[in-house]
């Protein structure tokens, strides 16, 4: 049984998950969506949060919200001029785009559903992630370690920075 | 051969190999027939003569097999003959003469691997080696709307022998009886005789349209018109003279000899579209107005002729439309060199833009009427005696139908008539038409040296008849006994 | 054999035409001309000792019981088609052919030398010599023709010599469509020819000529009664064999290229058109005699179209101006007869007299009409036109011409003790003999015959001389008068010809006598006819005109022959090249190509419109990803409840 | 009342189908890289949902949201850093208008 507010929490993550999301892709303005998107990114890291990896949830509200939400809205000022509002979309797309949505949504949906009973279980107690541990994995060669991941997408960032630059590039 | 072309630089060199190449060529043939007949007539009575066999794919138990019978024999000597006189024909091809030369000496390299092969898959990798060549001669040599027809052809063609790939490939796959090892030996599978009925059902049509679309049948004839009409001339020749013989031979090695029993079954439908062939392309002909059209009717009305009378099924008729192949290869070339001549001079190929010709060009006018009589039936030339024995050996069918067909196709006779007169009467004799013809001038050394080969041969075989025909008769007798 | 030295009638035309017409450009015209001359001459010589040989010779047992043998005197394999059916090229010498050697290259000869003349000074002298080589040698293969498909072959060889022959003017748009003309009619009947022989050999085995007349009743029972279109297939046969030879001897309806052929240089038209080639067809009817006259219907067939076409060609040749038109009618009119006569000729009627009669007037009508053939050749030569009206008072100017077409009118006419007489007679007996109707019929035709052939003569000869302005006619050269006269030397004495005894149907000796009744009714009738004519043109008269005033429509009718080459010239232009020839092209183009350029294009404009989906807009990959995985899934879904 | 998985896996669900519908109706380049972050972050959420119900005592999942986070990161700086080439290009970040690298 979890707390009332721990469920209070829930419904309101959830609701601003959801209702966000649906804002991000159906408004017009680009830099609303933007910032929607912020919206959501922050209730993302709200769950994360909820379920306990405070790690996690500080990576996602850092980099997310605070470096790519950065980079989006610096190139959308960039980009578009104030009050340049996206044109209308043509019924066909969007119904082609609905149907798909609302298909896979469906699908999934009903999966899950079905298997209603199995994900139906509570969270357990016993939740062992310390920044140690986090620590520790990350930079180990053991069985749970991850230096070698690590350490490619360090070499991936680092690529993609070149890349960026070259690609940004003025010629 | 080919080597020696891609060594040669300028265009004289290039003649000169060529030249040699086809000469050489033509010894060999006869080579070949000399020792073919010693062969023989020292009582070597084996279906196939001078045969080898060389490992190929050992998975797939394809084998470079060669051998020839009569039949093959005639066809490489007529072959021969017509490279040779395309040769001469293409004399003044311009440009890159070198690069011309090498696709035609690699077609006819496919013309004579195709006739020598007596394994299915060499035979056909060999058609399509004298198959693409084609493409390229037409839409970098040809003239008029090339493109177009180039793409036609070979597409047509690649069509056929897509059907024909599957019928090979079945007829692989039963080639031999249960458990057997599995061949693409032509004689093999004749002698096996294991291709299952119902599967002969399928395969036989296959095969048939597949050979039946080269030899230019009702209704898949119409690239050879525009083919040919665009091609340059030594290709016409080469095209109509023997490639289109390669759909006949094809039906006659593949379809018929391996495939007996659905040939019997099936014939009659062939023998109705051939039968149309016939009459049709010979009708269409009469209305043309381009001189290369008018040929490529014809073409169609004589090949049909060849297909129709393989499907008589009977010694006399097989071996008329061997001879038919024969004299409808020589003619063809030689109307095509004409017409390839006479354009090189006039610039048009319009019926109605020329007259009175004879007067301008004797020698490439009587060139043309010999042509024409020949391919209208005159006897001492080929056209009548490969004419006759199709007409004779098909009327000697026990069946009303069959008969009745073979009326019809005699009919084709008076019609050919019609449209070569119609257009000898045009072009040649009259008033000249038009007053620049007046200057042009009459055949130069080498086009007389190619007129001159191929009409002698023509006369050779409308003069000398039993030669020829003892030796396809040869070939075709065991044969056609499956059938008696 | 004794007699295998006739195969140099065959060599050395062949040899000629080969020689001539190869290196013939490089000889002089006179050299060429004296050539072809010299080697005819030398034919000539050779055929008749082969053929008096053949008939008076007695050495080598020729005549067994009365009856001459057939002598093959060569016999080579030239295309072996199945055991039985063999086409080989012989010689076979029976009375018929040996008669019509002498026919051949006595007019042959008479025409070589004729053209030396006649043909001065004309483009393609040695063009024509060698043509003229080969003419001779293809009917000279075919009399001797040991089998029917010999026959046939050089039966075609005729034709294209023919062809060659009319086409020789080739610069003008006439001659050249009269060639045309004369060699698809012609084929169109040898196509009938063809398939005649087709079915004659397939029920016979052979195409041997000596096979198959030797034993005729078994060449009609081996078809063992088999029936088509409710008629025995050997009257078919047959009666297709005979339209090949209705082709070429222009019987009625077929006959229509025989008047245009006249474009020709007009020897020719006295050696194939009148003589020679023009009686092939009489020649194969009597060839095939013994197996015909067992065929009843074919032989009526043969009967009547040679009435039909006698009486026809007797009428459009009265109104005819131009001399070479009437001529060639009167030839058609005069072959008819001679078919007629072997329509009614029987083996039981008068000892088969009908036969004999026809190749009877076949000999003495190829020497009658090229004399008539040559006579007009040396008139127009001399008035430069082939229309009567141009002529006139000739008489004066051209004495031996007048003397020669005035024999030539006589034997023809059938007036004693000229050629025509005799033969004429014959005929006439044997149609008495076989029904009244056709005796009748063939007498009054007779008459026709004489009154045209003397309207022809006076308006040529007699009437008043139009202005001939620079250029007197005059006698014609040495070289065409010594034929004219030659010939008819030989058209006067030739019906005292013993025929009976040489040339019968079954080879034995016939006893003829002419019959005063019949040959009085028909003197009386000829003489008649002349007297008409003699009224009605002696001078330059408006009876004439009146009369076919008096009967305008008759009288064009007749003058476009029946507007029988406007129905021709509607059936091959209308019918088969606007209905049958067009659609098939415009269907070739449109039906048959159009399906495969369908096919190329919907391949074309599908690939476009499959490339579309590969755009490259990762939208709609996307799209497409989503809903496949979605339907993949609903589907496992499902499959999996 | 307990927080179950499936309470988690709804929004989540939701969220990626926003991020469809946004990613294939969307013009803007940009609004197309935005759907895509939230695609992105519904399979985040997942996974770690997943690694804290079923294996709470590991945290592969958690790992690999990191890591997805960083990638993330990557490819965003490199998309936009495309977009604003693009942009220089043809002044427009409109989808549509890209067709010049078509065919």
């Amino acid at each position: 049984m979890d707390s009332v507010g721990n469920i209070l929490m829930y419904f309101i993550i959830a609701l601003a998950i959801i209702v966000f999301s649906v804002l991000t892709v159906t408004s017009r303005k680009i830099l609303r969506s933007a910032t929607y998107l912020l919206f959501v990114l922050f209730a993302t890291a709200g769950i994360y949060f909820q379920l306990g990896y405070e790690f996690l949830g500080a990576v996602q509200i850092a980099v997310y919200a605070g470096g790519i939400m950065v980079l989006f809205v610096f190139s959308i000022l960039l980009t578009s001029r104030p009050g340049n509002n996206s044109e209308p979309l043509t019924t066909h797309k969007k119904w082609m785009g609905i149907s798909a949505a609302v298909a896979g949504v469906a699908l999934s949906g009903y999966s899950l559903l079905s298997y209603g009973a199995f994900l139906g279980r509570e969270m357990s107690s016993n939740l062992n992630v310390d920044i140690t541990r986090i620590g520790h994995a990350l930079l180990s060669t053991d069985k749970w370690g991850y230096l070698l991941p690590f350490e490619a997408i360090s070499i991936l960032l680092l690529a993609c920075i070149i890349g960026g630059v070259v690609i940004a590039r003025k010629r | 051969m080919l080597g020696g072309l891609a060594l040669s630089k300028s265009v004289k060199q290039v003649r000169a190999v060529a030249v040699t190449g086809a000469t050489a060529l033509m010894a060999l043939a006869a080579y070949l027939v000399i020792e073919f007949l010693s062969l023989r007539a020292a009582g070597d009575v084996s279906p196939m003569l001078f045969t080898g066999s060389w490992t190929w794919f050992a998975p797939l138990n394809i084998n470079l097999a060669l051998g020839v019978d009569g039949i093959s024999v005639v066809m490489i000597v007529l072959s021969a003959f017509i490279v040779f006189a395309g040769v001469f024909a293409s004399w003044n091809l311009k440009p890159l003469t070198k690069e011309y030369f090498m696709w035609f000496c690699l077609l006819s390299t496919g013309v004579f691997g195709f006739f020598i092969s007596i394994d299915m898959f060499t035979m056909f990798m060999f058609y399509e080696v004298a198959l693409i060549p084609m493409y390229l001669l037409i839409g970098v040599w040809g003239s008029g709307n090339k493109n177009y027809s180039a793409m036609k052809l070979t597409l047509m063609l690649m069509g056929g022998s897509a059907f024909l790939m599957l019928g090979l490939i079945g007829i692989y796959f039963h080639s031999a009886p249960e458990g057997g090892q599995l061949t693409m030996n032509i004689l093999e599978i004749a002698e096996n005789n294991a291709i299952p009925h119902e599967w002969q059902y399928y395969l036989f049509p296959m095969t048939f349209v597949g050979f039946g679309v080269l030899g230019a049948m009702f209704p898949f004839h119409t690239w050879s018109p525009d083919g040919h009409a665009s091609a340059p001339t030594a290709v016409s020749m080469l095209h109509a003279g023997v490639l289109m013989k390669l759909g006949g031979y094809g039906c006659f090695r593949i379809a018929i000899f391996l495939m007996p029993w659905a040939t019997q079954e099936l014939s009659w439908i062939f023998l109705v579209l051939t039968g149309i062939s016939v009459v049709y392309g010979a009708f269409s002909a009469c209305v043309q107005t381009d001189l290369k059209y008018i040929n490529a009717y014809s073409s169609v009305s004589h090949c049909g002729m060849v297909l129709f009378a393989i499907l008589m099924l009977n010694t006399t008729a097989m071996t008329g439309a061997v001879l038919q192949m024969l004299s409808h290869g020589l003619m063809t070339a030689l109307f095509f060199a004409l017409i390839g001549m006479i354009y090189g001079r006039t610039h048009t190929r319009d019926i109605r833009k020329m007259g009175g010709l004879m007067q301008i060009m004797p020698f490439l006018g009587v060139g043309y009427v010999v042509a024409g009589m020949a391919s209208l039936g005159l006897p001492g030339l080929s056209g009548f005696v490969a004419e006759m024995t199709i007409f004779v050996g098909s009327f000697q069918h026990a069946d009303m139908f069959h008969r009745v067909f073979t009326v019809m196709a005699c009919c084709s006779i008076v019609i050919t008539a019609v449209y070569i007169l119609r257009v000898v009467g045009k072009i040649l004799f009259g008033a000249v038409q038009d007053e620049h013809h007046k200057t042009l001038t009459d055949a130069e050394w080498h086009e007389r040296f190619a007129v001159v080969t191929l009409i002698l041969a023509v006369a050779a075989i409308g003069c000398f008849p039993n030669f020829f025909s003892n030796i396809i008769t040869e070939a075709a007798d065991p044969i056609m006994k499956l059938f008696a | 054999m004794e007699l295998s030295y006739t195969v140099a009638v065959l060599i050395i035309p062949i040899v000629m035409f080969l020689f001539l017409g190869i290196v013939g450009v490089k000889l002089s015209k006179k050299t060429a001309g004296l050539l072809g001359t010299c080697a005819m001459g030398v034919t000539t010589l050779i055929a008749y000792a082969s053929a008096l040989t053949y008939f008076f010779g007695t050495s080598q047992g020729q005549i067994v019981d009365g009856v001459r043998q057939q002598l093959e005197v060569l016999d080579i394999t030239w295309l072996q088609f199945t055991e039985n059916l063999v086409i080989k090229l012989g010689i076979l010498l029976d009375p018929i052919s040996a008669m019509m050697l002498i026919v051949i290259t006595t007019v042959s000869l008479m025409v070589h030398i004729y053209s030396l003349g006649y043909m001065d000074g004309e483009k393609g002298f040695q063009r024509y010599y060698a043509f003229l080589s080969l003419f001779t040698f293809s009917m000279l293969g075919l009399v001797v023709a040991t089998n029917i498909f010999q026959m046939y072959i050089f039966w075609e060889l005729v034709g294209v010599s023919s062809y060659l022959l009319i086409g020789f003017y080739y610069t003008l748009p006439a001659a050249v469509s009269a060639s045309k003309k004369a060699f698809i009619v012609t084929r169109f009947a040898d196509l009938g020819f063809l398939l005649g022989i087709l079915i004659l050999s397939f029920y016979t085995k052979t195409f041997d000529f000596v096979t198959l007349t030797s034993n005729p009743s078994a060449a009609i029972t081996s078809a063992g009664g088999a029936t088509f279109m409710g008629c025995s297939v050997m009257a078919w046969a047959l009666t297709l064999i005979f339209m090949g030879g209705a082709g070429k001897s222009a019987m009625f309806p077929l006959h229509i290229w025989l008047p245009d052929a006249m474009e020709g240089p007009t020897p020719v038209s006295a050696l194939i058109h009148a003589a020679t080639m023009v009686v092939a067809g009489v020649y194969l009817v009597a060839r095939l005699f013994p197996v015909y006259c067992l065929e009843e219907g074919t032989m009526t067939v043969i009967t009547v179209i040679g009435c039909v076409t006698a009486l026809y060609a007797a009428a459009v040749a009265c109104v005819q101006s131009d001399i070479k038109r009437v001529l060639a009618f009167s030839t058609i009119s005069q072959i008819a007869f001679m078919i007629t006569s072997l329509g009614v000729a029987r083996p039981e009627l008068h000892e088969g007299v009908g036969y004999m009669a026809s190749m009877f007037h076949l000999f003495t009508h190829a020497m009658f009409k090229a004399l008539l053939f040559l006579c007009a050749g040396a008139i127009i030569h001399a008035v430069h036109s082939n229309e009567m009206s141009k002529m006139g008072g000739l008489r004066k100017y051209m004495p031996i011409c007048n003397i020669a077409f005035l024999i030539g009118c006589l034997a023809i006419s059938g007036i004693w003790p000229f050629a025509g007489f005799f033969s004429k007679d014959e005929i006439l007996v044997a149609a008495y003999a076989n029904s009244p109707v056709w005796g009748i019929w063939l007498s009054a035709v007779a008459g026709m015959t004489a009154f045209y052939m003397f309207r022809l003569y006076y308006k040529i000869f007699w009437w008043n001389n139009p202005d001939y302005g620079h250029h007197t006619p005059h006698e014609a050269p040495m070289t065409m008068t010594f034929p004219l006269i030659f010939l008819s030397l030989v058209s006067i004495v030739a019906g005292f010809v013993p025929f009976g005894d040489l040339v019968t149907w079954n080879r034995g000796v016939l006893h003829t006598q002419i019959v005063w009744a019949v040959a009085g009714t028909s003197t009386v009738i000829a003489v008649a006819a002349i007297a008409l004519a003699t009224v009605l043109y002696y001078k330059e008269n408006p009876v004439p005109t009146k009369m076919a005033d008096a009967c305008r429509g008759l009288w064009t009718a007749a003058y476009k022959r029946f507007y029988m080459d406007e129905l021709y010239q509607f059936i091959t232009h209308k019918i088969i090249f606007a209905c049958i020839s067009r659609p098939i092209a415009w269907f070739d183009r449109r039906i048959i190509d159009g399906t495969f350029d369908l096919l190329a294009n919907v391949t074309n404009s599908a690939s476009y419109a499959v490339r579309k989906l590969q755009g490259g807009t990762i939208q709609g990959y996307v799209l497409v990803y989503i809903l496949g995985a979605a339907i993949l899934a609903a589907v496992s879904i499902i499959c999996l409840i | 009342m307990e927080i179950t998985m499936l309470m988690y896996l709804i929004p989540s669900l939701i969220m990626f189908g926003c991020g469809v519908y946004g990613f294939i109706t969307r013009k803007n380049m940009i609004a197309i890289l935005i759907s895509l972050e939230l695609m992105l972050n519904s399979v985040d959420i997942n996974f770690t949902v997943f690694n804290r119900y079923l294996f709470p005592g590991q945290m592969e999942g958690m790992m690999f949201t990191l890591f997805a986070i960083g990638i993330a990161a990557a490819e965003t700086a490199l998309a936009i850093a495309i977009v604003i080439n693009v942009f220089r290009a043809v002044k427009k970040v409109d989808i549509r208008e890209l067709t010049k690298m078509k065919f």
